[in-house]
């Protein structure tokens, strides 16, 4: 049977994927991908927690799954406004490349 | 010299362009309506259809040769034709009538009478110019071959065309 | 749902959101990422969060990715070319990765709820759509609309971002 | 549980290769015929009488010819965007509920309660097809496609949104059979006040409902990539857009998706606003009334009630796809900007003034 924590160790290595990505990774935009994987490792677990907690009424708990609507809504303004960004700064600079941002000044 | 292209003024009922659809929709429905029920005249249904019976009295189809009522070829072989032709589609090689021959004294026939339909443009120019009237175009118009050799009429296929022409050359007969 | 197809998705998930991270295309990052979010959908349906699932599939998969990937075509990034891989960073990298990983899964390990099953619920269909649209325009009216507000302001930043000629 | 995988399973293979596969090939003939009628031609009546045997002389000479790849396409993506185009099309018709009963199995292949969502979500996903052809056939013209396309499709899915939400709000559930099921006890979406003739309140719903359907058929029309928005393949502009590139079974499967497509933008619409399966039949057994007609008779009856239903279904799609195809031949195509203008600066706000004055009808409505 699967349980609550088969739910929790996937989230987590999903986790830890979007993390090393962010980590080792130097295209923003597979960086901002990296984010996304993070998000949603964390909706995941969430979703998994509201439907492991029955209420008395015998439906899973809606306030998790509210917040992982809340998440999803301001993830895809995030994510909207990045790539906004992202491409003011190809503009200016023709790379997406962190190396050669690393500087604040333009 | 630009020109700018005055837009006309559109009311709001035009800017809407829903009537205009709608029109536009009703006009195509009309034509679908008549295609339906057979009241449209639509272009003749070739291969089932043939053009011939429709075809006018002046069409100018395939060139071809024609014998005359006693079975000779009309052709002198003057090569006016060929010289004539705009693609120089036409190609004889004359050849000579012995004095024994009856027709000895047209002296000439073509020996070879070749006409390349894949360059052959029906212009009738060939007919316009020949002096003994032995060469028409007729009205066949479907030629067809599966090789460039296969596009080529011979006299043979030219004559076949052809047929007799009854007509008032009479250059070859004994003169009154 | 049955273990099987748990596993399953659970392992599509997770291979594609790896290569997301391996691909040195961004085209086929963005793709792996859309494979696994239709995994992670699917894992949120096995939860009866069926209204989640689909917003899953609709906002990301559907929306997010196309955006992703307009962009990646619009800037014209091609495969990143061969660079000399920075050892140490790389290594450092993995190991922090690895390290919370493993933090991670020690703490699931010690927690005395992760080994419960499915509970089971009140009925065998449940609306979820109607549960969870009830809650957030009754308890979460006011969040809902900061959101709301939050998205418009989203909206204006973009247009602003985005504009050529910024006065 | 094994009785309801084999009926399923039995659902998805009758509806894929007995109506939906043979449809669209059917389609495509039938659109070649429409249109050679309006234009005041023939169309293709060689094969078969009248033509009927055209869609499979196409497949043949579809699967004959030279599978060419070109040199410098992203090959992998190259092979993988037709499979990507046809699969959306496809998978949403299981949720579309296509008949009543048949032998007491509901006529739907997943009631799931999620079901105009699932329908966006995977119509969603048919963009990306279309993207990644424009993109792995690493030349202009597909790639304009492509990128009109994305952009295309992400304007109007907004306008789609919005114009069902109106029906939702009146139904109460996103589930398609239970929009059948109102539609049925309240009349039609599209003209609500039909046997219910003396009710001024039904008769100010049908403002709304068919402004409603206006926008959303619109949006249809531009999701499904139809003329008059066909710019990502604009024959005249951009040679094909993103299939000018594919070749043989692969052009094919594009084709395909296309008309599937269309096949199931038209059975949504037939169910949202023309009451899905439901066809009210004149009856005089104990005075004239309209009887409703479905598989719930016991015996035969409801044997022949099952399949009436299915086939008042699929006329009625058919009837739809005619419309796509008549304002195909009769409209011309639109520029890019006024498309996005319209999309955006129009029926984007029509849809949104739509649900404010439907909510308020509700909000009003004497039940």
């Amino acid at each position: 049977m699967i349980t609550l924590g088969d739910y929790l160790i996937v989230s987590g290595i999903l986790f830890a994927i979007g993390f090393a990505g962010v980590l080792l990774r130097r295209n923003l935009i597979i960086i901002l991908m990296s984010l996304e994987l993070m998000l949603n490792a964390a909706n995941l677990s969430l979703v998994a927690f509201s439907r492991f907690r029955v209420q008395p009424t015998g439906l899973p708990d809606y306030n998790v799954q509210v917040f992982v609507f809340f998440i999803i809504t301001v993830a895809a303004a995030e994510v909207a406004v990045g790539l906004a960004i992202l491409v003011a700064l190809f503009r200016a600079r023709q790379t997406t490349d962190l190396k050669d941002i690393s500087s604040l000044r333009f | 010299m630009a020109v700018t292209v005055q837009r006309p003024k559109l009311n709001w009922r035009e800017r809407m362009y829903l009537p205009a659809i709608a029109a536009g929709l009703a006009i195509t429905i009309k034509h679908f309506k008549n295609m339906l029920f057979g009241r449209t005249k639509v272009t003749m249904q070739y291969p089932e259809e043939k053009w011939d019976s429709s075809l006018p009295d002046h069409y100018r189809g395939a060139p071809a040769l024609v014998r005359d009522e006693e079975g000779r070829v009309r052709c002198v072989a003057c090569q006016l034709c060929e010289f004539i032709c705009p693609p120089r589609a036409i190609k004889i090689i004359p050849g000579e009538i012995p004095s024994t021959d009856r027709f000895a004294k047209v002296e000439k026939y073509p020996e070879e009478f070749d006409i390349d339909m894949i360059r052959c443009i029906f212009c009738g120019m060939c007919e316009e110019v020949c002096p003994e009237q032995a060469i028409f175009l007729r009205k066949d118009y479907a030629i067809t071959g599966f090789t460039r050799a296969d596009m080529v009429h011979h006299k043979e296929k030219l004559l076949e065309i052809g047929g007799v022409m009854h007509g008032v050359v009479l250059k070859w007969n004994e003169k009154k | 749902m049955s273990p099987f197809l748990f596993w399953i998705f659970a392992l599509l998930m997770l291979v594609f959101g790896a290569a997301v991270v391996i691909n040195r295309n961004p085209v086929a990052s963005a793709l792996s990422l859309v494979v696994s979010f239709l995994g992670l959908a699917a894992l949120f349906m096995s939860l009866d969060a069926y209204f989640i699932g689909i917003i899953q599939v609709l906002v990301y998969a559907g929306a997010v990715m196309v955006l992703f990937l307009f962009i990646i075509m619009l800037l014209d990034l091609r495969a990143e070319e061969e660079r000399r891989i920075n050892w140490v960073a790389s290594v450092g990298g993995i190991a922090v990765a690895l390290i919370l990983l493993i933090q991670i899964l020690l703490v699931i390990g010690h927690f005395k709820a992760a080994r419960q099953t499915f509970p089971p619920l009140a009925g065998s269909t449940i609306d979820d759509v109607r549960n969870v649209g009830a809650l957030l325009f009754s308890n979460y009216n006011l969040p809902f609309q900061i959101i709301g507000v939050l998205v418009l302001v989203a909206t204006i930043g973009v247009v602003l971002l985005s504009r050529r000629d910024p006065r | 549980m094994t009785y309801f995988f084999i009926t399923s399973l039995l659902k998805i293979v009758g509806i894929l290769f007995v109506v939906i596969l043979p449809m669209v090939s059917y389609s495509v003939y039938a659109e070649r015929r429409v249109s050679a009628f309006i234009q005041d031609r023939q169309g293709p009546n060689r094969v078969g009488p009248a033509g009927l045997f055209q869609p499979i002389a196409d497949m043949f000479k579809l699967l004959l010819k030279e599978d060419f790849t070109p040199r410098n396409v992203n090959t992998f993506y190259y092979w993988l965007a037709p499979c990507l185009a046809v699969m959306p099309a496809i998978i949403t018709i299981a949720v579309v509920p296509f008949g009543s009963t048949l032998f007491g199995v509901p006529m739907v292949i997943a009631d799931i309660n999620v079901g105009i969502l699932y329908v966006f979500a995977i119509a969603s996903l048919g963009v990306y097809g279309i993207v990644l052809a424009g993109w792995a056939s690493n030349s202009k013209y597909p790639f304009l496609g492509g990128v009109r396309s994305s952009s295309q499709m992400i304007s109007y899915e907004l306008s789609l949104g919005l114009a069902v939400i109106p029906i939702f709000l009146l139904v109460g559930s996103l589930r398609l059979t239970s929009v059948v099921r109102y539609q049925i006890e309240h009349g039609w979406f599209i003209a609500p006040f039909i046997g219910d003739w003396m009710n001024p309140w039904k008769w100010l719903l049908a403002i709304p409902m068919v402004l409603s359907f206006v926008v959303f058929a619109i949006a249809i029309f531009a999701e499904t990539n139809r003329l008059p928005f066909d710019l990502p393949e604009a024959e005249q502009e951009l040679a094909g857009g993103y299939n000018t590139e594919y070749s043989s079974m692969k052009f094919a499967l594009f084709f395909l998706g296309e008309y599937a497509a269309m096949i199931t933008g038209s059975a949504i619409m037939v169910t949202l606003f023309f009451g899905g399966w439901h066809l009210p039949l004149p009856s005089w057994h104990g005075g004239f009334h309209w009887a409703l007609v479905d598989g719930s008779a016991p015996g035969w009856r409801g044997v022949i009630g099952g399949l009436f239903n299915i086939a008042t279904f699929f006329a009625k799609v058919a009837v739809v796809i005619f419309v796509f195809m008549w304002v195909r031949w009769t409209l011309p195509r639109f520029r890019y900007d006024q498309l996005m203008r319209l999309g955006w600066l129009f029926f984007f706000e029509i849809a949104l003034v739509n649900i404010f004055i439907v909510a308020g009808i509700i909000a009003f409505l004497p039940s």
